[in-house]
């Protein structure tokens, strides 16, 4: 029982992540793309890593996962918001401001 | 086709040495030229540790209900190797900062014009 | 009770003080801990190679483990010699150092130089000492990173150029040792050398222990800076400190060619690598070109540190045309070379330091008219000189006479001749200088200042190893003797092809 | 132990668009994105492996990939928050 | 599904590496090296060489990756083209290359249980180590008690880099404190700073001690304590870190780690046993190498400690002090 919950906890957490990569690809500009990585990542991570200790005896190896998840949790989103405010910081425009100037331009 | 199995490892482990290798000799900029040195480092670790892996073996750390392990002397050899190339990586790019401080450039073209490489 | 631990201590008492140096600060304490422990590694080197002309090898099991399993510490008289030599001049050059970097080094940056010459004689007698194929590689490490740091600490901004070309051309030399070493152990599955030469014998020809070869043999040809790979060196030892010239220059590139004569004799067997993979016309065709190019080179040089490094480029063609020949003879005659160049070379650099110290430059202009005003410095250069040239009653004389009798042993008579010739061109490189210092008047670079004699804490290193050299030049049993030994006990193997001869 | 297999090559796929990601960039902040998703997915993909070679105890080594790419992550911050006032300069020049 | 694991990210590190030699922008360059090192481990972890995997991912992807990018800060980002030609590099390449290729012909199959390099020393290391020496973890068994005297060696080869750089760029003095140059504007990541940075040292103490049992050990502690502090002196700024640990303690502690494992040598000497002989340091042989395997890791692990946390102190000065000017 438990075998078949710990399966579909992976099989989803696999294809959020597929998502997540199909998405860095297709989407039009770079914030949409961080935003596409960063919230795949944490789903994807939370039900891997969940499958995973069901797949244990809840021993140290399930406190060892727990640490990762946290530590993953933690330190993924900050990268993700820290990248994407350099970007702005940088001066790497979003695609709204990118139409509005070409329609300022154009007008 | 057994005889290319067999050998994968170690052809496609030549193929990164000589990468690395060529980097070194023909990159232009000292930064590039020790990103090159350990890309060919690395190479060569690499070479070290598919020599101790044995098929169905698992990692050299005993543990009941598991009899075949990796060979771990490539392993401790490796320790020391990575360590050994981190060691020259640092006084190298130390090296670079301070020619950039004294030249004023990390090209290597640009330092024949300022000083009679001997 | 420290009778049995004797070989491992030259190793770990500079590797124990180097740390102590930096803990204790000053860098007078610094330098004095430094100068008496490589003292006292000079006495124990010199006890254990007294030793091992008695006992023959001897071998320690560091951590208690016996050989293939644990690291052996193996000395033989052949490592003991070059130790002995490497730890006499690593003491010298202590001494020299004190006076000759406090113009060339800036003050904060003493005490870093003593602990990178401590670990830099920790490598070498690691090195030296190592019964171990992968530990002979860490200890090359440990050497090169702190010859670097060594090279790198030269006022002139070009010594960061020569220190950066240094560490990549060394860096490509150890990782060709560390892959010629993976092929060994891939192929014996042993690290210790002596295994390693048992079980070798048993393949005959095997393609990845001649790659293995070859490629450890171009890795310690960048080490010793045989002719095609030297090209790190002139600017590395033109730029160095003369206090770090004068040790590397006696005592680096030999260790090197130690190195090549152990893998070549102990671990591969001299037959293996001279008839079957014919290394002795490549490495005596080298050697040739070495001795000629580097001397012609040596002789239009300005800078007088540049003539001594073309020519320690050139004595070392002698070495590997000694070990080139291919008979107990000429290795003898190489092994000979290798301590007595040490002297020569150490004493010519320590000369050209003082000068450098007191005139300012190490131009060949500067050196006009020195003849008179540093009369003790230049006396000791000239005595050097002579020794490089081979003249009768030095040491050079003694090593080039037994190259050529190698030579005419073997009916070589085209290589004695090509010795000879090689010395005419020392005779000119180091006649222009002397003619210099005593025939011409003071140029206009040294014309103002008055020019006292070296300090005595300079000159005092310098005689010692000239009277060195003119002692082993007259008195040529304990060299001899320890060279013969060594000979023998490496070219065992060989015996069999001189009688196939 | 199919299903774990299954998982495995799906996070090495992702880790291969990540990867191609990092390579064909036109931004550079693309290219930081391919490396940081490279970086976690790499540490899912050790935790998995793990557990398809029947050794679970070598997680440490996930916790330290996860460590070390946050660390590259924001040297590279640094690196570019320091070089942005150099690049700005440049561009007034 | 370990060869095709194997595969694909043997494939995968050569498209890498192939970027590499043509990328022109050197930020670039280091990131990808940085993958290069990544993907590096993942195959040492495929190859069941675990603690490999563990320090180069720490010490490859980590130190050198921070290392390169501080010195990039200093020496610009673009790479001018090369004027000379490139058909003398490739020559001498291709040559090294089918010299290589030559010596894979008679290589023992990959793999292959009774290759001769698993015959004659390692069955030793396999089966009597975790009795002789007491502990699982074989690799740290050989590392420290069979073959100490390599790694007494790399202990050395870790001070004289310390030592090297100390000489070339010199420590940033402690007192300027004042100047609060960290990444003043990321609020948040000063909070989530705060909050991990205590974890990684608590799993650094934990990997220094689990190295018997684990994949571990000195050099990794020390790698990770020094990625500890050097996320520190990222987010909070290179003076505040230079407060917690002065430049001139990690000179000290750096020479100690060396005097450490040299001593513990030594200990053994006097006790009329060889050099790195632990078993006469207790009455009962296995009892004395554990306390001479977990002193000489101490000894380790200090060392790399100080010397990388050095090293990266000596590159961060040299970007404050051209920030300042």
């Amino acid at each position: 029982m438990i075998e078949i919950i710990s399966s579909v906890f992976l099989i989803v957490g696999a294809f959020f992540s597929l998502t997540g990569a199909v998405g860095i690809f297709k989407f039009p500009d770079f914030f949409t793309r961080v935003h596409a990585a960063s919230v795949t990542d944490s789903i994807s991570t939370i039900l891997i890593i969940f499958g995973l200790i069901l797949r244990t005896d809840f021993d140290l190896v399930a406190v060892k996962l727990l640490f990762i998840l946290i530590f993953m949790l933690l330190t993924s989103p900050t990268a993700s918001h820290a990248l994407a405010k350099s970007a702005r910081h940088g001066g790497l425009l979003t695609l709204a401001e990118t139409r509005s100037d070409k329609k300022v331009g154009d007008d | 086709m057994s005889f290319i199995v067999d050998h994968y490892n170690y052809w496609i482990v030549v193929l990164l040495m000589m990468m690395g290798f060529y980097v070194v000799i023909a990159a232009n900029n000292l930064v590039k030229k020790i990103v090159g040195l350990n890309i060919f480092q690395t190479s060569v670790f690499m070479m070290y540790i598919s020599i101790g892996k044995v098929n169905g073996g698992s990692a050299p750390i005993a543990a009941e209900g598991i009899t075949t392990y990796s060979n771990p002397l490539p392993h401790v050899l490796i320790l020391t190797a990575i360590v050994v190339g981190v060691a020259t990586t640092a006084v190298g790019l130390a090296l670079v900062v301070r020619i950039k401080r004294a030249y004023g450039t990390v090209e290597e073209n640009e330092f024949e014009d300022k000083e009679d490489l001997i | 009770m420290f009778a049995q631990h004797l070989p491992v201590l030259p190793i770990i008492l500079p590797l124990m003080a180097a740390p102590l140096c930096i803990l204790l600060g000053r860098s007078h304490l610094a330098w004095l801990l430094a100068t008496l422990v490589s003292a006292l590694s000079f006495v124990i080197s010199v006890d254990v190679l007294l030793t091992t002309l008695e006992q023959g090898v001897l071998s320690y099991a560091i951590g208690g483990w016996q050989p293939p399993w644990g690291i052996e510490i193996r000395i033989d008289t052949a490592s003991a010699m070059i130790l002995s030599a490497v730890t006499g001049i690593s003491t010298l050059v202590l001494v020299y150092a004190k006076e000759s970097i406090a113009k060339e080094v800036d003050p904060s940056q003493h005490t870093l130089f003593y602990t990178a010459h401590l670990l830099c004689l920790t490598g070498l007698s690691g090195i030296l000492s190592t019964g171990d194929a992968f530990n002979l590689f860490v200890f090359l490490e440990i050497s090169s990173l702190a010859t670097y740091t060594l090279v790198s600490l030269g006022s002139d901004k070009r010594c960061l150029t020569a220190a950066f070309r240094y560490l990549v051309m060394g860096t490509i030399g150890a990782t060709f040792i560390l892959i010629g070493v993976g092929m060994l152990y891939m192929k014996t599955g042993t690290l210790n050398m002596i295994d390693l030469a048992d079980r070798i014998a048993e393949f005959n020809g095997n393609r990845t222990l001649k790659t293995g070869l070859a490629f450890i043999l171009v890795g310690v040809s960048i080490k010793l800076a045989l002719f095609p790979l030297h090209m790190w060196l002139p600017p590395a030892y033109t730029h160095a400190p003369s206090a770090v010239s004068a040790f590397l220059a006696s005592t680096a590139t030999k260790v090197a060619v130690y190195v090549m004569v152990r893998f070549i004799f102990t671990i591969y067997g001299a037959e293996f690598v001279f008839h079957t993979m014919s290394m002795d016309i490549l490495l005596l065709a080298l050697a040739i070109v070495a001795i000629f190019k580097c001397s012609f080179m040596a002789t239009v040089q300005s800078n007088v540190k540049t003539v001594l490094a073309y020519s320690s480029v050139a004595q070392i063609g002698y070495m590997i045309l000694g070990i080139s020949l291919v008979s107990s003879v000429g290795l003898m005659a190489g092994l000979l070379h290798i301590f007595n160049h040490a002297l020569m070379k150490g004493a010519l650099f320590m000369a050209v330091g003082a000068v450098l110290l007191r005139t300012g430059s190490v131009d060949i202009k500067a050196f006009q008219g020195l003849g008179k005003q540093m009369p003790l410095t230049m006396a000791a250069f000239t005595i050097a000189g002579l020794s490089i040239i081979g003249v009768p009653l030095t040491a050079g004389f003694v090593s080039k006479w037994y190259l050529v009798t190698a030579a005419l042993e073997q009916q070589q008579w085209v290589i004695a001749m090509l010795v000879l010739l090689g010395s005419l061109l020392a005779i000119i490189y180091i006649g222009r200088i002397l003619e210099a210092a005593y025939f011409k008047e003071p140029s206009e670079l040294t014309a103002g200042k008055d020019i006292k004699e070296a300090p005595m804490l300079m000159l005092v290193p310098m005689w010692v190893l000239v009277i060195a050299n003119i002692y082993f030049g007259i008195d040529t049993s304990l060299t001899l003797s320890a060279a013969d030994t060594a000979a023998q006990l490496l070219t065992q193997s060989m015996t069999e092809i001189e009688a196939a001869q | 132990m199919l299903v774990l297999s299954a998982t495995c090559i799906a996070i090495l796929s992702v880790m291969a668009l990540a990867l191609a990601r990092a390579l064909k960039a036109d931004t550079v902040y693309d290219r930081i994105l391919g490396v940081n998703m490279f970086g976690t997915k790499t540490a899912l993909f050790i935790a998995l492996m793990g557990f398809l070679s029947g050794r679970p105890d070598f997680l440490d080594i996930a916790i330290v990939y996860a460590l070390i790419n946050f660390l590259g992550m924001i040297a590279v911050l640094r690196f570019f928050e320091y070089t942005a006032g150099d690049e700005n300069q440049e561009q007034e020049k | 599904m370990a060869e095709i694991i194997d595969l694909v990210l043997l494939g995968m590190l050569a498209i890498t590496a192939f970027n590499i030699i043509f990328i022109k922008d050197l930020f670039t360059v280091v990131m990808l090296f940085g993958i290069y090192s990544f993907l590096s481990a993942l195959i040492f972890v495929n190859l069941d060489a675990v603690d490999v995997a563990f320090t180069e991912a720490a010490v490859g992807a980590g130190i050198s990756t921070v290392l390169m990018l501080g010195t990039l800060a200093l020496t610009g980002r673009k790479e001018k083209a090369s004027s000379h030609k490139t058909i003398l590099p490739l020559l001498v390449v291709c040559v090294t290359g089918a010299a290589l290729i030559y010596g894979t012909l008679d290589m023992p199959l990959f793999g292959d249980p009774d290759n001769p390099a698993h015959q004659h020393v390692a069955p030793r290391y396999i089966e009597d180590s975790p009795q002789e020496i007491g502990i699982p973890n074989m690799v740290t068994s050989v590392l420290a008690s069979y073959r100490a005297f390599d790694t007494l060696g790399e202990t050395a080869v870790v001070f004289a880099a310390a030592i090297g750089v100390l000489s070339l760029l010199g420590l940033p003095k402690r007192d300027r404190a004042t100047i609060q140059s960290g990444l003043k504007s990321h609020l948040v990541l000063r909070v989530v700073a705060k909050m991990i940075i205590p974890l990684i040292v608590l799993f650094a103490l934990y990997v220094q001690f689990h190295g018997d049992y684990g994949p571990g050990g000195g050099f990794q502690a020390g790698v990770i304590a020094a990625a500890a502090l050097i996320l520190y002196a990222l987010v909070f700024g290179l003076p505040m870190a230079t407060h917690v640990v002065p430049p001139r303690v990690l000179k000290a502690l750096a020479a100690l780690g060396v005097l450490i494992y040299a001593g513990t040598g030594v200990v053994s000497l006097f006790l009329s046993a060889n050099f790195l002989d632990y078993s006469v340091l207790a009455e009962d042989p296995v009892a004395g190498q554990h306390i001479g395997i977990i002193a000489i890791e101490l000894g380790v692990g200090i060392t790399v400690f100080a010397a990388m946390l050095c090293i990266f102190y000596a590159f961060a000065g040299q970007t404050e002090r051209k920030n300042i000017q």
